[in-house]
């Protein structure tokens, strides 16, 4: 299964990556993905997760090319 | 009703009437304008902020920002909007976001403006960065309101 | 605070561009800007209206809006307000009235500027006659909000 | 007393007159004034009154000098 993962704001500081493609099989849900992608760290308080781009929560599945992105709350506007 | 994301500075009254300019069509059908600008200020939380820089997710945000735009015209009998939104390198006074809602009536411009910017403040995918002297913060969370 | 009462046609966005240029203190100040325009309709109640005369009583309006100004200033953390409203003949499209309130916060401009037009609807002495046809009529009442 | 009257929008074609100038030692209130400048009309539905561009009722005590303005609801905006 193949992920394009990203990571925003002050969360890519945190994990010291903006981009990671993973390619594994042992990914089920969205909290698979940020414990392979981002190397084992704890998830972070308030992190927001997008699957696709719409807002999703850590125990969503993920299915073969999603794109999953973890960001701190947003502050536009 | 346009969404638009700029890298660059804009001037929020030229971008009013090149839209209302392009929409000859919306001539003496609205009676009620209304307008939210949101501009950078020089301090923030009780420090000096030199400068800002606004990350964004380009994809999602365009698409998020379209949606609570289809929304507002769900929700009330509004003719057009238009959504205007900085990223990049953002310098103090600098408008930052440029919300427009064109309806027969104030009764349904007035919620719907406020309705995008409380929709974009929550679920648009922006994060600033402040400058304050040599350091730079992440801003952690908007104001409720 | 400006209130200004005009009788030709004027353009919102040179005065608000105007006004903002005119006072470089507010500059870095403001975070949120929340304008209103009520903009003449071609049509109200059902029928065409092909032009308006807006009848006031000049000093008296001039009071009010002074008046409903200061009050806004008293009961929100606002730095500025600007009225400008037509009388005189005007035509559809035209801008009849344009409110804009400057504030640190949005959460002080967007209450502020939807209580200058409520409280300008019910209180500033203004008479609108529609020429609807060969006929004109009074505008018997505003709508609620 | 002399008291500055005055008419406006529909009222004022009611009425026929846009300005009066009262001069009379009857007056003691607004309802006097509107019964001398109107010529006895009936008060009209939703008047408005204003003593010295104050908003007033018909009860209301005037001098001699003041300025009385009788209009209809107001439609700006």
């Amino acid at each position: 299964m193949s992920i394009t993962v990203k990571f925003f704001a002050s969360l890519r500081e945190t994990i010291g990556k903006a981009n990671v493609n993973l390619d594994a099989d042992n990914i089920a849900t969205a909290a698979d993905v940020w414990r392979i992608a981002s190397g084992n760290h704890e998830p972070v308080d308030n992190m927001l997760i997008a699957i696709n781009m719409e807002y999703a929560n850590l125990g969503e599945t993920v299915k073969d090319g999603d794109e999953v992105a973890f960001f701190p709350p947003v502050t536009g506007g | 009703m346009s969404v638009e994301l700029r890298g660059e500075p804009f001037d929020p009254w030229q971008e009013l009437q090149n839209h209302q300019n392009a929409k000859p069509e919306l001539a003496g059908k609205f009676g009620a304008t209304s307008i939210f600008i949101g501009t950078m200020r020089d301090f923030n939380d009780g420090n000096d902020v030199q400068a800002m820089t606004l990350e964004h997710y380009p994809a999602m945000t365009q698409k998020h920002l379209d949606t609570i735009s289809s929304e507002a015209g769900e929700r009330w009998d509004i003719l057009d909007t238009l959504v205007i939104h900085r990223y990049g390198d953002i310098q103090p006074n600098d408008p930052i976001v440029l919300l427009a809602v064109w309806s027969a009536h104030r009764s349904e411009s007035f919620p719907a403006c406020r309705y995008l910017i409380e929709e974009l403040k929550t679920r648009a995918p922006f994060w600033k960065q402040e400058k304050t002297g040599a350091n730079s913060r992440w801003v952690e969370y908007n104001t409720p309101e």
